[in-house]
């Protein structure tokens, strides 16, 4: 990217960010607390030295969804499978890990692995749909999650189930295979994720297939009619995009919750988290990252501002969905401002 | 278990929020602007019912403020994509994302619970009898003890329907979806028809909610729509924008629903028959999209 | 300890739409407020969120950290023994292995539900009842199974409605989808359903309306009032009361590690076996004669004469 | 009352630090055909867009009969009797035609269109200036000829006066421009001025009282037709004369491309392509004439790999590409200047320097294990845009905003520079100005001369004489005629396409 293509995208990021403080301070106002205060404690609560490890705990699966979303969005094709990808992801390491005997190190990569590689297909089986059957990535993407999560929740619940638990969730991940702790919440996994998300984000600026990736998103016909294949370039971008949330998976399995356990994938929302991240940066694999990062520390924050100041957690959420507006908004705000 | 009068008319009052949502995307859709914001336009209208209905005492009163407010919230994504240039997909998220806050909070603010608020001021809205028709066996269990959101939801799909493809102000809202520089050119306005359809998507939606609240269950729960949002979009996907194939693909997803209730029923897991209703839809779409490819299969690799 | 240290309670979903945690959080403050101390609430999201409030309530050096659910049952272990100086209460589960800070409090839900059950038995008049879930959890299956099991007990040829789980996105709180799905055991001929759904259950009360002389259980607490004329009676879980009571315990240095709270202790009742019944808004007011027949069940299972199963225990 | 019916005074238009327009006085006399000419990027379509009242001037002033006008919007202009044909037209192509002409002032009946009595004014409007067209048919179904004349309409609709047209007839073939200078004269006839953009000079002296030149952003030269000469006319548009190319070479070398029994299915009955058979030679150029619509597009498409379901075989430098992807053909050394520079040839969001690089950056001089070697890429950017007279602001530009004929010579400069075997180009100098023209037929016969066989398609018949060395015609799907260029003249090639047998 250029100096002046940076700035074009960073162009008004702050000045949004601003505005939507702004209105979050005046509905925390509203509702007779201390806006100052409450964004005082957001800030130590997701930065201060303590609370940074809460962070990067919850910023490794965004960040990582982020990136898988980015990734296809490159080249045009809206992945809005995540959901079903990091389910299969954590399925399959749980899977693995518990039952698959062997080295623990050994156990743990071919857990990674198999989560990786089975989200991959599964996500790059779209790209069939879209090719062979003319049903857009867009739609078959988001329907196919729905048969994954039946088909791992039924098996977490009953053939797979821990039966001294009243949830449905599979055995725990024996404590020799689990990705080891760094500090606190943060596992070996974060850095797993980190350095797939520099390697994409290096290929992507750096490499041919980036190149191409990048020329199709702005016009498929003219990388079509330049000799670009579109069938295997998109499931390649699939693949990887499915695999990232796969390995997203299987690290919060691996190095977080220890079992595949129904609903605790999805319900944070890291995949919607992720995808606007990525369409705030428009697909760019750098700016996706950045942005999931960010929105990763608001939420963090967000927790901490409820612990500390007792503001409900529904008042952080409308705080978050301002700054989001705000910085969707920010190029017409930046263009009306300076012409 | 079988399908009876009670089962049938469930299915129909299920399917109505769901229709209304539909209807107001593929207006949208329409006119080029992709509405993932339903989730919350719903969620808004289905909790401004609940209070409107409450304080004014009157379920209809309860309908008028939901529409209106929804359609106030709904000026974010009618401004934010059109005048702001953000992008829909974004805007329509995080508004969900407000709307789950928002009335969350309004719910501890003016009802001083959580969770849930019901009460028996809340008045709902009557089902409708039509004498005569009741007792004709599927007709009569289609078509009577409906509210009368869904006897209007379905007169909405034909009027929007003949408006878009019948009226001048249909033909201008698609040609802005097509082509919204040549609308400009020729001196139709894009983000004159953009806005004001979005805005009008907000009483639809707005609708759909106080179905979903005063017409269903006469109460407000926290994220009641619980993805009914998300159905619409489907639907308008299957629909391709057109308002009556997307009210097909919401009957097609709400009888598939209905179905997996009873396949549930009948020993099925319900982890899966939960997603009975998707798979179906997919499967629809692959028929569908087959025939079409079949019928022109000859055609350049350049789509 | 300080005195000033304050009770923490950390939830393990939202603490909006759920009776169980609201009760949870109550219960912390009016012990908070015994003790003369603040009361914070830590809502969580998700095991990870769960971890991190429950390490800031561990740091913040809390009096005591009251968790409420299963889903506690891996991280407590984890954490606990990293802050050997406060104590832990989870309230609805045990940790197989409790560490020596942890104490705990389960409910035997499943004796109230089949007291329920029998309830149901006893004042059907189509003879069938049914059961309706959030999800098909073995945790749920305490208040379902066991609610047939007690049917079954008063009336072995009772018919029995297939189960139907809520599921969707939002189990927990989608009261369209419990109408819908109570509709179709209404329709199939159950005239009472015990419904464990948390905000999903206002729509299986609605359900009632179509079905005239229908009826349905809530749980957790007593839901008569919300929707008059559906709820027959409530299988109640005295969370906030077991929270009052094992913290006064733990300050007292008196606590046992683990208790499991039941009908005996009063820690589950039915609302129609508390006092003030014809004040409670619930439809089984109106049997005095079935009432008196569940409080005989209530004293057998107390004196171990019926022994009713655990559901979770027989997976 | 002056005689002007519109006059631009003293516009200026800048876009950044690109002045577009710097201070252009253009008057246009009511009742008269006015030619704007000028090299591409002179700054035409700025000013036509500043009369329709798409873009506002930074300064300057629009008078219309006289009186000073602030055309602040479309409408404004369209209130005003103004009416724009652009040069990518502005059609809803899912639509009708019918719903395309009334579209924005509709014929109504309270609210609901009134669709009979819409199409029964399209109808007669089309009779009047012999227009014809089918307005029940889909716009995505029509040839471009027939889409321009939707676009006359639309303008004619709505009460045009004055009717701008901005590169008419780069899209038309030599019967559909006579069909549009048909119209035009009616239109004359019947009082309305207007306004054409072109880059043929010879249509202007066939059409056009008077001219004005552009050149840079300002007006170069102002002349009354019939005291103008072709040779003024350049020199005003490009500072200096412009010679003619024309082929000389003969001697050809191995057979590049063996094209077999081509045919492409179609859903009617008559196949697109129905049995096309040629061989074309190093260092021979075969020109391929015929009207838009009778199965070019469709057999150059097939030969490039972007249709799959032709039959036939078709062979490059000995080797059998039939079926093969782009990507092979293109490696088997096809290179490719495809008919739509913006849908097809470009990525318009993207830099100059990235739309360069296309088909370059798997070869060894610009990437190495994958990974791109962006100086090169760089420096190959710089080259070619200095080496084609791109005027571009800098190689990471976005190519979008270059004018119609800059963006053509980046597809050219790109496709040129592969050097392979085997050229083909599609309408290659569409929409260029006639230096422009110059150039890039001076290269296309250098290619020639260096040994590469390059296949031509053009509707521009001047173009065929002055390179090819056979045209191969064809009609309704079938190569009609494969004649040698010293035997062709217009009167045959026209016949031939025609669908009339040749003698
Ligand atoms: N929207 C825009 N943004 C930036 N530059 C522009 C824009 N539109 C036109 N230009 C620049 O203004 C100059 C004049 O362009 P214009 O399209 O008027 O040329 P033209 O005379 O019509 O050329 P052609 O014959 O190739 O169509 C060109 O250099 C072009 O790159
Ligand atoms: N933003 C808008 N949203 C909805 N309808 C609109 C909008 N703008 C205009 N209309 C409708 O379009 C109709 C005509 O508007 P306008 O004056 O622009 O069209 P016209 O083609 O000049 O037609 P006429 O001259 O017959 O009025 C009006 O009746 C108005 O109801
Ligand atoms: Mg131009
Ligand atoms: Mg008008």
């Amino acid at each position: 990217m250029t100096k002046r293509g940076f700035l074009a995208a960073a162009g008004g990021v702050p000045f949004a960010i601003t505005l939507g403080l702004l209105l979050g301070a005046c509905v925390v106002a509203l509702s007779g607390e201390n806006p100052l205060n409450a964004y005082l404690e957001m800030a130590t609560g997701a930065l201060a030295p303590v609370n940074l490890v809460d962070t990067l705990a919850w910023a490794t699966p965004v960040a990582g969804m982020a990136l898988a979303a980015a990734i296809p969005l490159r080249g045009g094709i809206v992945n809005l499978g995540g959901d079903g990808q990091l389910v299969i992801g954590g399925f399959s390491a749980a899977v693995v890990a518990v039952y698959v005997p062997g080295p623990p190190l050994l156990v743990t990569t071919a857990a990674i692995l198999c989560a990786c590689v089975l989200a991959g297909v599964y996500s790059a089986a779209t790209v069939f749909g879209e090719t062979r059957l003319r049903i857009p990535v867009l739609i078959s993407s988001l329907l196919l999650s729905y048969p994954a999560i039946a088909a791992t929740y039924y098996l977490a619940a009953f053939p797979l189930r821990d039966t001294t638990t009243g949830l449905a969730q599979t055995l725990a991940v024996p404590l020799d295979v689990r990705l080891s702790v760094l500090s606190g919440p943060v596992s070996t996994g974060s850095v797993l994720v980190l350095v797939v998300a520099i390697l994409a984000v290096l290929a992507e600026r750096f490499t041919t297939w980036g190149y191409e990736l990048r020329m199709r998103g702005l016009n498929k016909r003219f990388a079509i009619y330049s000799g670009i294949e579109d069938e295997p370039q998109a499931i390649r971008a699939m693949f990887i995009s499915g695999a990232i949330a796969g390995l997203v998976g299987a690290v919060i399995v691996l190095g977080s919750h220890y079992r595949f356990q129904n609903g605790a994938l999805i319900t944070p929302g890291y995949t919607w988290s992720g995808l606007m991240a990525a369409l705030l940066s428009k697909g760019n694999p750098l700016f996706a990252l950045l942005s999931g990062i960010f929105f990763a520390a608001l939420q963090t924050g967000g927790f901490a501002m409820q612990r500390e100041t007792q503001i409900p957690r529904v008042l952080s959420n409308i705080l978050q969905s301002f700054i989001i507006l705000f910085l969707a908004m920010r190029q017409g705000l930046v263009r009306r401002r300076t012409p | 278990m079988i399908f009876n009068m009670f089962t049938v008319g469930a299915t129909v009052q299920a399917i109505t929020p769901i229709l209304l949502a539909a209807l107001a995307a593929s207006l949208c859709g329409r006119v080029g602007i992709f509405n993932i914001a339903l989730e919350g336009q719903m969620l808004l209208g289905a909790f401004m019912a609940v209070v409107g209905s409450y304080f004014t005492g009157s379920a209809f009163l309860g309908v008028l403020i939901a529409m209106l407010s929804v359609v106030m919230f709904t000026s974010i994504l009618a401004f934010g994509s059109t005048v702001f240039r953000g992008d829909s997909v974004i805007i329509g998220i995080s508004m969900n994302l407000l709307a789950a806050g928002l009335t969350a909070y309004l719910l501890r603010q003016i009802f001083h619970v959580s969770g849930a608020f019901s009460d028996p001021g809340i008045v709902t809205l009557r089902k409708l009898r039509i004498p005569g028709i009741e007792h004709i066996p599927v007709i009569g269990w289609v078509l009577s003890r409906q509210t009368a959101i869904t006897y209007l939801s379905w007169l909405l799909v034909a009027a929007v329907t003949f408006f878009l493809f019948r009226t001048a102000t249909g033909l201008r809202l698609r040609g802005v979806g097509i082509d919204a520089s040549a609308a400009e050119s020729v001196g139709v306005r894009p983000d004159r028809y953009q806005i004001s359809t979005v805005l009008f998507s907000g009483v639809l939606t707005g609708l759909a909610g106080a179905q979903l609240s005063l017409g269903t269950v006469g109460l407000f729960a926290e994220d009641m729509t619980a993805g009914r949002g998300w159905i619409a979009v489907v639907a308008v996907m299957l629909g391709r924008d057109h308002p009556l194939l997307s009210a097909i693909a919401c009957v097609v997803f709400g009888v598939a629903d209905a179905v997996s209730v009873q396949l549930q029923a009948r020993g099925l897991p319900s982890q899966v028959s939960d997603a009975v209703p998707y798979v179906v839809t997919l499967l629809a779409l692959a028929a569908t999209s087959l025939r079409r490819t079949k019928r022109n299969r000859t055609r350049a690799a350049l789509g | 300890q300080g005195a000033n240290l304050p009770i923490v309670f950390v939830s393990s979903n939202p603490i909006g739409i759920n009776e169980f945690l609201k009760m949870g959080a109550e219960g912390s403050k009016k012990a908070a407020e015994k003790l003369g101390v603040p009361a914070k609430i830590f809502e969580s999201s998700d095991p990870t969120t769960m971890r991190q409030n429950l390490e800031a309530a561990a740091r913040a050096g809390a009096t005591i950290i009251v968790v409420t659910g299963f889903e506690f049952d891996d991280i407590l272990p984890e954490i606990a023994p990293k802050y050997p100086k406060q104590k832990f209460l989870q309230v609805d589960s045990c940790p197989s292995a409790p560490p020596s800070n942890v104490y705990c409090a389960a409910f035997r839900e499943y004796e109230t539900s089949f007291i329920a059950g029998a309830e149901a038995a006893l004042t059907s008049e189509a003879g069938k009842v049914g059961v309706i879930g959030a999800l098909d959890i073995p945790f749920i299956h305490r208040y379902t199974s066991a609610f047939v099991a007690g049917a079954k007990y008063v009336k072995p040829d009772i018919e029995v409605s297939a189960p139907v789980w809520i599921g969707g996105d939002n189990p927990f709180s989608d009261p369209a989808r419990g109408q819908m799905r109570a509709t179709v055991v209404f329709s199939d001929g159950a005239d009472r359903v015990v419904t464990a759904a948390a905000a999903s259950n206002g729509g299986v009360f609605k359900a009632t309306q179509d079905f005239p002389g229908a009826a349905a259980f809530g749980v957790d607490v007593n839901e008569c009032k919300t929707a008059p004329d559906a709820v027959m009676d409530n299988i109640e879980k005295r969370v906030d009361v077991a929270i009052e009571k094992r913290v006064d315990e733990i300050m007292k240095g008196t606590a046992e590690q683990r208790v499991e709270l039941g009908l005996a202790d009063d820690g589950m009742t039915l609302t129609s076996l508390k006092d003030g019944v014809a004040a409670s808004g619930c439809l089984i007011a109106k049997y005095p004669d079935v009432i008196e027949k569940l409080r005989q069940i209530k004293a057998d299972i107390i004196s171990g004469k019926v022994v009713v199963q655990d559901p979770m225990a027989q997976n | 009352m002056s005689n002007f019916e519109i006059e631009a005074i003293d516009i200026r238009k800048t876009y950044g630090h690109l002045v577009a327009n710097d201070g252009v006085t253009f008057r246009v006399g009511r009742g008269e055909v006015h030619a704007l000419m000028g090299e591409n990027g002179a700054g035409k379509s700025t000013l036509m867009s500043i009369l329709y009242g798409i873009h506002q001037p930074d300064s300057g002033s629009v008078r219309l009969r006289g009186q000073a006008t602030k055309l602040t919007t479309p409408s404004v202009a369209i209130a005003n009797g103004i009416g724009m044909v652009h040069q990518h037209f502005k059609l809803f192509e899912p639509l009708t035609v019918w719903e395309n002409v009334v579209f924005g002032s509709e014929p109504r009946k309270g609210g609901i269109i009134d669709a009979r009595k819409a199409i029964e004014v399209v109808s007669s409007l089309g009779e009047q200036y012999g227009l014809n067209v089918d307005p029940r048919a889909r716009v995505s179904q029509l040839p471009v000829g027939v889409r321009q004349r939707v676009e006359i309409l639309k303008a004619l609709y709505r009460g045009a006066q004055t009717l701008i047209l901005d590169e008419p007839t780069a899209v038309l073939g030599p019967q559909e421009r006579d069909g549009l200078f048909d119209v035009l004269r009616e239109l004359r006839l019947d009082g309305r001025t207007i306004i054409l953009v072109t880059h043929k000079i010879n249509e202007v002296l066939d059409i056009s009282e008077r001219i004005t030149v552009m050149r840079n952003g300002k007006v170069s030269g102002e002349m009354v037709t019939s005291a103008a000469t072709a040779d003024e006319i350049v020199s005003a548009m490009t500072g200096r004369s412009v010679r003619t190319v024309s082929r000389t070479k003969q001697a050809f070398g191995e057979v590049v491309l063996k094209v077999k029994g081509i045919t492409v299915p179609s859903h009617g009955t008559k196949p697109l392509v129905d049995r096309v058979s040629f061989e074309l030679r190093a260092g021979e150029i075969i020109g391929i004439a015929g009207v838009a619509g009778n199965g070019q597009t469709e057999l150059i498409e097939a030969i490039t790999g972007l249709r799959h379901d032709a039959s036939g075989s078709i062979e490059l430098a000995g080797a059998d590409i039939t079926g093969k992807p782009v990507r092979e053909r293109r490696e088997a050394g096809l290179t490719y200047i495809p008919e739509d520079r913006a849908a097809t040839g470009t990525a318009i969001a993207a830099s100059a320097q990235d739309n360069l690089l296309m088909g370059f950056h798997t070869r060894r001089d610009f990437s190495r294990h994958g990974l791109i070697n962006s100086k090169a890429a760089l420096h190959h950017a710089k080259a070619l845009i200095a080496r084609f007279g791109v005027k571009i602001a800098s190689e990471e530009t976005p190519v979008g905003t270059l004018s119609g004929g800059n963006l053509q010579k980046i597809v050219v400069a790109r496709e040129i520079a592969k050097e392979s075997l085997l050229l083909v180009a599609e309408q290659p100098t569409r929409g260029v100005d006639v230096g422009a023209i110059e150039y890039i037929h001076s290269r296309l016969l250098e290619e020639s001369d260096r040994g590469r066989a390059i296949l031509l398609v053009s509707s521009e018949l001047s173009e065929l004489f002055a390179l090819s060395d056979r045209i191969l015609v064809m009609y309704e799907g079938k190569a009609v005629a494969q004649i040698d260029r010293q035997e062709a003249d217009e009167a045959i090639l026209g016949s031939l396409m025609a669908g009339k047998v040749a003698a």
